[in-house]
């Protein structure tokens, strides 16, 4: 079996994609959109599966080629800068591939109950299946130009989608937000691979891997490399200096906060460190400030989670605080934990932006955790499932969300205990710390909305699934049929179905598919070989480190539960007093450490006023002095003008004075 | 066969008095017919162009002109040229097509003027002698201020009157540079000889000083057609005023004469010049790039904005120019750029002219949220927009790319420091491309007032314009090949990749070896040049930390 | 004979330098238009001495011939100065050159 | 042998012819019938068109330079006829059908009756022709006087108004001055040289081995003396007043016939000795520089475009300048591209350029009238493509001729004075910095004629301007337009023209100028006689 059908994985979403565009012009072929999309991304997920027997195991040591690339046709060669659009093929991006194809199906069956009787409903799919193309692309990247394209073709796909509200302002203001911000970091990426390009002469995955594996002396170019390429990868999976775009990104529909914003794009960062490890091995400092930032972004994030009362956002934020845990896992070379957690986390994070958006939608829009309580009488199936889903996020013992956490923190303290450095046991505790905070927040949520008594107030969207009349309220025709809901209601099946499949993910995936992908991870690029010889000899207090951290974690993810259910649930009035007495620290935390405000006067601004600034200097210097300098033939003009006054013996006087200059020259020529 | 180009060239010259002398009717088809006849010529010319050598001289004819001075008419093509004739000719049925419904009054002289500029444009790329490149380049000039002049909005004297100065006296310096060249070359024998390939040859006897005066009078003609920083005023003036077409060309080819002149002139003939200047012009095309990416954020007019972002786009294509010694991967990736600017600005041109005819303004403050009532346009201005900023796969991705890594691994004429700088234009520039498309054409939908010149504070608020309608089948039709250009480009660029590789290798050749010979000069410090392909042969001495002499941070 | 030799040329060229020079100035002083016609007769008398001058050092008859032609000219330019200034005058009773200076710039 | 004085009196032909025209003229203008009067215009056309059959290729036997004669002849005649042509106005005063009354409030030469003002223009002519001719000091003088005594009467008696005597007494009085002026030049020549003669002047420097120090006093006065004729630098400032207050063809006359006659005798006067010498050069280089910035400069501060034709003629004087200082090659190069050397012949080829646009644009005005006076402001130009678009055509195609655009004759009279500057960089390395400063003050030129091209096809028409229904004025502008397009494009004929005026004529014979002169001055390195490009090029 070759490798030959890979190819098609990327170019059928892409075909889709095209056919969704053609279908937005007739009206009357919208609805073909969602089977197009669906079906496109379950082929590829199938072509995925088809060819995984064929991807053979990839050792940086010994680079070769042959089994794992895939030509099309060469894309820019110049000179020995050669890129070609090919695939490269491994365990890590046949994981890869399983996640985005596999959670883009369900996320798009969802999408079709969802976004039906919205205008743009051929236009959301056309943006999905680009999605789906560029981060295919981007996984399966053969040289690291490709995986440029895939990687600013995500970061276009989320501008598209954020902004598919675009009549309301807020929906353009966040997609703009989101494509610069990613837009910077991708400048990082792009220095980086110039850096890769002019050290070692080759931008092709495979011999960079292997170059990078043998290098022993390197040089400030090769420290420099690694973390070029980290700031690309914190830009696009939202970590600290560049995490402000993620919440913001909520503005899009909710199916897409949940495929773009959790499961898939956000994740791309950790797969090229990942993909990448031994070039992050160049330098020493690198893996350390990764995990560091990890870490830090965690703990940060989930802070903010802590006082926010807004669904999405809340996600959101619990989105970044997860991302924080993978590049903590990659980090401290635990790519099987990353990895693990990545893979794990795409199922309940999916799940829970999913049916938050079933509430949205049962709610007319309203996503204000004050204005709903005990939904649970209203939607139960929604309840459960999203219960699943919190508990796999909280990191309850036995579920997916828990064996991954875990593997992720007793790596993390099995390196530090090994290798005796303060700094990884510290972030072991943050870890346990943010796990502390992540089941809190978690079933705060839970609790507020499920449990209590039931009262909740309607969103002021009148037609529940689409948010594009919010705003506009444009008095066009309801071309499409929309019954009128007053009240809470249970979500059809055909957008259940896909939610259940999730929630099994999210509840057995931790058991069953460890092993599985501990296989695949170590046998591509990203395996670590250090990680294991440390395994052996560290021990906790006496105790095996792993087994130890599987005790302190779930305790810490009940305990964590138990306050929740003490404040959401039991006793609301002693969380509002609490909240009360640290009224300066929650308003903190609910505007977001004011990082946004911070971000738009020390960045925005200044530049805007340097802008302004240039485009004055502009009119007035820049063409002031073109335009002196214009004027000096005309001011010699008008200091020559005296002597044409028209009197006759004036003249007669400056031809004396001329001839007595230039009578002076000849003497002066004769003299010399 | 090799009639061909003159023909081509010639025909546009031709048929100019005849559509003028036409009746008014059916003016703009023959216009039309004319071009397209010109365009398949070119790519009659195309076929009959031997791609596998492409830098050598091909399809020449030589028509002698004034004997007694040595001025010949003598047409000949390289790939560069054959690729710059094509974009010629392939914009040009593109801006005619754009102004049928634009122009109303005076439409025979309009399109008198247009068919002489395509005709002087096409010249200045297949001249093969200097005088008669000249002559081209300079005639280009007559053409645009009439279009401006006469088809202008309102301050459009001033715009022609400062677009001819600037280009005019930029020009004749470069006439006594061109003429000095060709008298060095003379040798004192007292015959001279303008052919192009002559001249480079004897330019190589330049020495020092008399090159840099030399790179001097030619830098002064061309860095003002290429808006390099300080001398680009011009520009946004002369785009506001002028027609949808003209600005259409202006952008698309007319600023390409400047960089195709310093590649075609400036590079081979003043190479030690060259050299010795590349860090201070790449520092002016990247202050441009910033500079101007800058001011096209607090744009208020759609026009002005993306007349701003075509500087902040050839401060690219300079950059890329400069990128010598090491690889071809600058220039290669700065003739990509020219044609990539011609076809993604032109097509933007083109959008905001269709906007123009429906709105009657440029103010971007008067429009919003035009996608619900437009989406077809919506969709291809949010296209090009995407395909200027330079989206990969599209094509301006490619040409940025490979500037951007020219200028970075290129040590000894740029550098690093000037590659990071410019990759901040790439954020710039998205920011704003962003902020214009999502004012004008994301948000929620506003119009302009009915009467721009009413007072806006009527009781009843300002009566708003009728909804535009969206692009009719003409327009479609005319953004459509541009927009199927772009994607063709950006995705498999290579043949015409390709092709320019054996033209730069001539052209920059003299260049290289000056910086061979200046780093081999400089002692074995292991430069990064393309040839050395063997493994990291970084000296194993000193620790990783305190390397001083290693190559990059020279 | 010897009378003359005893003045050397340079006698002769100082006299009609001298003569050269007072016409010129004479011209740029004087406002009334014929006596600044009279000095440019005076500039031309002083040639018309350089040239007998150098005839004479030349032992050549070219210069005197030279002579009756600058002499010739002389008489046609002062027809037409006349002319002029009485065409002048008829426009503005003045002989005042200053009169004369609308055109300016 | 000698030539005797008949051979030299056969050769003047054409000038015997305009002398006989003048005269005719002059009687005519006496007759008391109107008809007869007003058909001296008509003798006059006549005279010239059968002067230039007379016109032969002499000998350089009996002329210093013979071809240069020839050539300067034919162009006189030439842009004559264009002059004549635009100097009339009304077809009638051919036939002298027209009645009186209409003929009196608008200028028109038939006014002056008499004819003088026809047989001063042919006078002017022969003036112009014979110090073509001159080989001789004297005949220099005569001929030079002959030229421009006319042309003061003719500004006196162009126009009815006080501009036109004031004009007159201006160009009257300061070239009385400058004919003192180069008449005591001529005459120190004489004295160093002791001679008239230009070929016993040149051996005697011969002789004496380098120019005495008289010699170039002399020399030099003289050419301060005749800049006066081309309006060079310290002799420019009668230009913008004369030309504002003549008559338009008249201004036109005045910018051609005597900036000729005024060359021509440059050229003679330089060629004398063998290579300039260094103070002369100097002294021409900066009149050169200064011309041309003066020109250009006060060009750009005009209202009214005759002043600023006026400036312009006095920087295109500037230009020509640079022509003297590269005399045509001492071996003459033949063979293509080899025409780039000589700077007379640059010389000769930039005057009939100029010459044509000159015209072309005086003739335009003179064509436009506003309530009975003369359209000279740039308000009056206004928006005149609207109403008179081949007159905007035309006033356009002059104005881009002069300014050196490419495909008209300006831009090859550039080309042919830079290229011959360039040529002689090797020996003066300096040039090059000349060309330099003649490049900007083009540039600088751009703005002023720019100004006008604007202000005709872009600003919208003012108040009522009027066409003078002269056919021959438009036949005269519209040949001249022409002239300087076809001449643009096919510039062949007349660069060989102009360059074989230096070529030494088929039956060689012991010139006055000995083609074959001595070695090339010792200061300039021999020349390779290979044609390879080797390195002669002096380092900065």
């Amino acid at each position: 079996m070759t490798l030959q059908p890979a190819i098609l994985i990327p170019w059928l979403p892409a075909l889709s994609a095209g056919l969704c565009g053609l279908c937005c012009v007739r009206k009357s072929w919208r609805r073909l959109a969602a089977p197009l999309t669906i079906g496109a991304i379950f082929a590829s997920f199938l072509l995925a599966v088809l060819v995984s027997p064929a991807v053979k195991p990839f050792d940086p040591a010994e680079p070769d080629l042959a089994p794992h690339v895939v030509t099309l046709f060469s894309w820019i060669h110049v000179g020995d800068f050669r890129v070609d659009m090919a695939y490269f093929l491994d365990p890590l991006t046949l994981l890869m591939l399983m996640v985005v194809c596999g959670v883009g199906t369900l996320v798009a069956v969802y999408a079709a109950g969802y976004m039906a009787g919205d205008r743009g409903y051929a236009r959301f799919f056309a943006g999905v299946s680009l999605f789906i193309f560029a981060m295919t692309t981007l996984v399966m990247a053969d040289n690291l130009v490709l995986l440029y394209l895939g990687w600013e073709g995500v970061g276009l796909c989320s501008y598209l989608l954020i902004g598919f509200y675009y009549q309301k302002p807020s929906a353009v203001a966040a997609a703009k937000k989101a494509f610069i911000v990613n837009r910077i970091g991708d400048l990082g990426f792009a220095l980086g691979i110039f850096l890769i390009y002019s050290t070692f002469h080759t931008v092709s995955l495979a011999e960079v891997l292997s170059l990078a594996h043998h290098v022993e002396e390197p040089t400030t170019a090769h420290l420099w490399i690694p973390f070029l390429l980290m700031l690309g990868a914190f830009g696009k999976s939202a970590q600290i200096p560049l995490y402000v775009w993620l919440p913001d990104a909520m503005e899009g529909p909710t199916p897409v906060s949940a495929l773009i914003h959790a499961a898939t794009m956000v994740t791309a960062g950790v797969y090229m460190i990942a993909r990448l490890l031994p070039v992050f091995e160049l330098s020493p400092y690198a893996l350390p400030t990764v995990a560091i930032v990890g870490a830090v972004t965690a703990l940060f994030a989930a802070t903010i989670a802590l006082c926010q009362y807004d669904l999405k956002r809340i996600y959101a934020y619990s989105t970044i605080s997860q991302l924080g845990y993978m590049f903590l896992g990659v980090g401290v070379l635990s790519t099987v934990g990353g990895m693990f957690h990545l893979f794990t986390h795409a199922f309940f994070k999916a799940l829970l932006f999913l049916t938050a958006g079933s509430v949205m939608h049962a709610l007319a829009g309203q996503l204000d955790l004050r204005k709903i309580s005990g939904l649970r009488t209203r939607m139960p199936i929604t309840c459960l499932l999203m219960l699943f889903g919190c508990l796999a996020l909280a990191g309850f013992p036995f579920t997916a969300g828990f064996f991954s956490k875990d593997l992720i923190l007793a790596d993390v303290l099995v390196r530090g205990l090994s290798l005796h450095q303060p700094l990884y046991t510290t972030l072991a505790v943050v870890g346990l710390v943010t796990a502390f905070l992540t089941a809190f927040y978690t079933f705060r949520l839970w609790f507020r909305v499920f449990l209590g008594p039931t009262r909740y107030e309607l969103g002021d969207e009148h037609h529940a699934a689409d948010g594009a009349h919010a705003a506009g309220h444009a008095a066009d025709a309801h071309d499409i049929k929309i019954e009128h809901v007053h009240d809470a209601h249970e979500m059809p099946w055909l957008m259940n179905a896909p939610l259940v499949v999730l929630a099994v993910g999210a509840l057995f995936a931790g058991l069953f598919c460890k092993s599985w992908l501990a296989g695949l991870v170590t046998q591509s690029s990203a395996a670590a070989a250090a990680a294991h010889s440390l395994h052996a000899h560290a021990t906790l207090c006496g105790y095996d480190p792993h087994l130890a951290m599987e005790f302190i974690s779930s305790a810490v993810a009940v305990l964590g539960i138990a306050a929740a259910a003490y404040f959401h649930w039991l006793n609301r009035p002693a969380a509002d007093s609490v909240a009360a007495r640290y009224r300066g620290l929650v308003s903190l935390l609910n505007h977001k450490y004011y990082v946004d405000e911070i971000y738009d006067a020390l960045i925005v601004r200044p530049l805007r006023a340097l802008g302004g600034l240039c485009f004055v200097l502009d009119r007035l210097i820049v063409e002031g002095l073109v335009a002196l300098v214009g004027f000096l033939p005309r001011l010699l003009g008008l200091g020559l003008q005296p002597t044409q006054q028209g009197a006759l013996q004036g003249y007669g006087l400056g031809m004396a004075a001329g001839i007595a200059i230039l009578a002076l020259l000849i003497a002066l020529a004769l003299g010399t | 066969m090799n009639a061909l180009i003159p023909l081509m060239t010639l025909l546009p010259l031709v048929m100019a008095p005849v559509t003028f002398a036409l009746l008014a009717y059916k003016l703009n088809w023959h216009a039309l017919a004319t071009t397209l006849l010109t365009l398949a010529i070119s790519i009659a010319a195309a076929f009959a162009f031997d791609w596998k050598h492409a830098d050598t001289l091909q399809l020449v004819t030589v028509w002698p002109w004034i004997s007694d001075f040595g001025f010949t008419f003598s047409f000949g093509v390289d790939a560069i040229s054959l690729c710059l004739v094509l974009l010629t000719t392939f914009l040009m049925p593109l801006a005619v097509l754009g102004s049928f419904a634009a122009i109303q009054e005076r439409r025979r002289e309009f399109f008198f003027w247009l068919l002489m500029l395509e005709s002087a444009m096409l010249g200045t790329f297949v001249a093969r002698d200097l005088i008669f490149f000249y002559i081209c380049f300079e005639f280009t000039l007559i053409p645009l201020f009439f279009l401006i002049g006469i088809f202008g909005s309102t301050q459009r004297l001033r715009a022609a009157r400062v677009f001819f100065l600037y280009t005019f006296t930029g020009s004749m310096l470069t006439l006594a540079g061109l003429l000095f060249v060709a008298w060095h070359a003379t040798g004192g024998s007292g015959r001279w000889n303008f052919d192009i390939s002559y001249l480079t040859a004897a330019a190589q006897q330049l020495s020092y000083p008399q090159q840099m005066l030399v790179l001097g009078a030619l830098l002064a003609g061309f860095a003002v057609k290429v808006p390099l920083f300080p001398l680009h005023t011009w520009l946004p003036l002369a785009h506001t005023e002028a027609p949808t077409a003209g600005s259409v060309i202006l952008a698309g080819v007319l600023l390409k004469l400047g960089t195709y002149g310093l590649l075609r002139f400036a590079l081979p003939m003043t190479p030690q010049a060259i050299v010795a200047l590349a860090p201070y012009i790449g520092l002016i095309a990247v202050i441009g790039i910033l500079y101007t990416a800058l001011i096209c954020w607090v744009q208020k007019d759609l026009k002005k904005l993306i007349a701003y972002s075509s500087v902040s786009h050839l401060g690219f294509c300079v950059l890329g120019l400069f990128a010598l010694g090491s690889n071809l991967i600058g220039p290669t990736g700065s003739v990509l750029y020219m044609i990539n600017h011609g076809l993604s600005t032109g097509a933007l041109f083109l959008c905001v002219g269709m906007i123009y005819e429906r709105l009657h303004t440029r103010e971007m403050r008067h429009m919003q949220g035009l996608a619900k009532v437009m989406p077809v346009w919506s969709f291809f201005m949010v296209f090009f927009c995407l395909a200027s900023v330079g989206l990969p796969g599209l094509n301006g991705f490619v040409g940025e790319f490979l500037t951007l890594l020219g200028a970075y691994t290129s040590p000894h004429t740029l550098g690093q420091p000037y590659a990071v700088a410019a990759g901040f234009g790439m954020i710039f520039a998205a920011i704003y491309i962003l902020y214009m498309v999502g004012k004008v054409v994301f948000g929620p939908l506003v119009l302009p007032p009915a009467d721009l010149h009413a007072p806006a504070t009527t009781p009843a608020g300002p009566a708003h314009h009728a909804a535009p309608k969206d692009l009719n089948f003409r327009e479609i039709v005319t953004l459509a090949p541009l927009a199927i250009a772009c994607l063709a480009l950006g995705l498999y660029p290579q043949p015409v990749i390709d092709c320019l590789q054996s033209p730069l290798e001539t052209l920059t050749h003299p260049v290289t070896s000056v910086v061979q010979a200046q780093m081999s000069a400089q002692g074995p410090v292991t430069a990064v040049t393309s040839e050395e392909k063997n493994l990291p042969d970084w000296p194993s001495d000193t620790s990783p930390l305190a390397n001083p002499g290693d190559a990059e941070h020279r | 004979m010897t009378q003359l030799d005893s003045y050397t040329l340079a006698h002769f060229l100082l006299t009609s330098f001298a003569l050269f020079t007072l016409g010129m100035i004479g011209f740029l002083i004087r406002r009334n238009l014929i006596i600044m016609f009279l000095c440019t007769e005076l500039m031309f008398q002083g040639v018309v001495i350089a040239l007998v001058a150098f005839s004479r050092f030349h032992h050549n008859v070219t210069g005197q011939t030279f002579v009756i032609f600058v002499l010739t000219v002389a008489a046609a330019e002062a027809a037409l100065a006349l002319a002029l200034v009485v065409l002048l005058f008829r426009r503005k009773a003045t002989l005042d050159a200053s009169a004369w200076s609308s055109l300016k710039g | 042998m000698m030539p005797s004085i008949f051979d030299k009196i056969a050769t003047l032909g054409p000038e015997m012819i305009l002398g006989l025209g003048a005269c005719l003229c002059l009687g005519l203008g006496l007759a008391p019938n109107i008809a007869v009067r007003r058909s001296c215009a008509l003798v006059a056309w006549l005279t010239l068109l059968l002067a230039f059959f007379f016109i032969k290729d002499e000998s350089s036997v009996l002329f210093a330079a013979a071809g240069m004669t020839a050539y300067i002849k034919r162009a006189i005649v030439g842009l004559g006829l264009l002059l004549l042509m635009a100097v009339l106005t009304l077809p009638s005063q051919w036939t002298g059908t027209l009645d009186e009354e209409h003929l009196h409030h608008r200028f028109d030469p038939a006014l002056a009756f008499r004819g003088e003002f026809f047989a001063f223009f042919l006078l002017s002519l022969a003036g112009t022709m014979l110090t073509a001719g001159a080989s001789d000091l004297v005949w220099l003088f005569l001929s030079l006087e002959l030229a421009s005594l006319p042309t003061y009467v003719m500004i006196a008696i162009s126009r009815q108004r006080v501009e036109a005597y004031e004009a007159a007494v201006k160009y009257f009085f300061l070239g009385a001055f400058a004919v003192a002026l180069f008449l005591f030049g001529f005459t120190l020549i004489y004295g160093a040289s002791g001679a008239t003669d230009f070929a016993a002047i040149r051996r005697s420097i011969l002789f004496a081995g380098q120019p005495s120090a008289l010699m170039i006093v002399g020399l030099a006065l003289a050419v301060l003396g005749i800049s006066f004729k081309i309006a060079a630098f310290p002799m420019h400032f009668y230009a913008p007043d004369v030309y504002q207050g003549a008559a338009a063809p008249i201004a036109a006359f005045l910018a051609f016939v005597p900036k000729t006659a005024g060359f021509v005798a440059l050229m003679l006067l330089l060629n004398i000795p063998e290579t300039l010498p260094p103070a002369l050069l100097g002294l021409i280089a900066v009149q050169a520089v200064l011309t041309m910035t003066v020109g250009n400069v006060l060009g750009l501060l005009q209202t009214s475009v005759k002043r600023m034709l006026a400036y312009s003629s006095i920087a295109h004087s500037g230009y020509m300048l640079l022509g003297l200082l590269a005399p045509p090659m001492l071996i003459p190069v033949a063979g293509p591209g080899s025409a780039l050397g000589n700077g007379y012949a640059g010389i000769l080829f930039y005057l009939v350029a100029y010459g044509l646009a000159t015209v072309a644009a005086f003739a335009v005005i003179a064509l436009l009238e506003r309530n009975g006076e003369e359209a000279d402001h740039f308000d009056d130009m206004a928006g005149l493509a609207y109403r008179h678009p081949v007159l905007a055509t035309i006033l356009l195609l002059s104005v881009f001729s002069l300014m050196g655009l490419p495909p008209l004759v300006g831009f090859a009279g550039k080309v042919y004075l830079f290229g011959s500057v360039f040529s002689r960089a090797n020996v003066y390395p300096w040039f090059v910095w000349l060309v330099v400063i003649a490049v900007i003050n083009s540039a600088v030129s751009g703005v002023y004629y720019l100004r006008l091209a604007g202000v005709c096809f872009f600003e919208s028409p003012k108040d009522r301007l009027e066409l003078v229904t002269s056919p021959t004025r438009w036949l005269a502008a519209c040949a001249a337009a022409v002239l300087v397009t076809a001449l643009g494009i096919v510039a062949n004929p007349l660069v060989s023209a102009s360059r074989s005026a230096f070529m030494p004529p088929q039956p060689s014979s012991t010139a006055a100028i000995p083609p074959a002169r001595s070695a090339a001055p010792a200061s300039v390195p021999t020349w390779p006689t290979t044609t390879t490009p080797q390195s002669t090029s002096p380092t900065f």
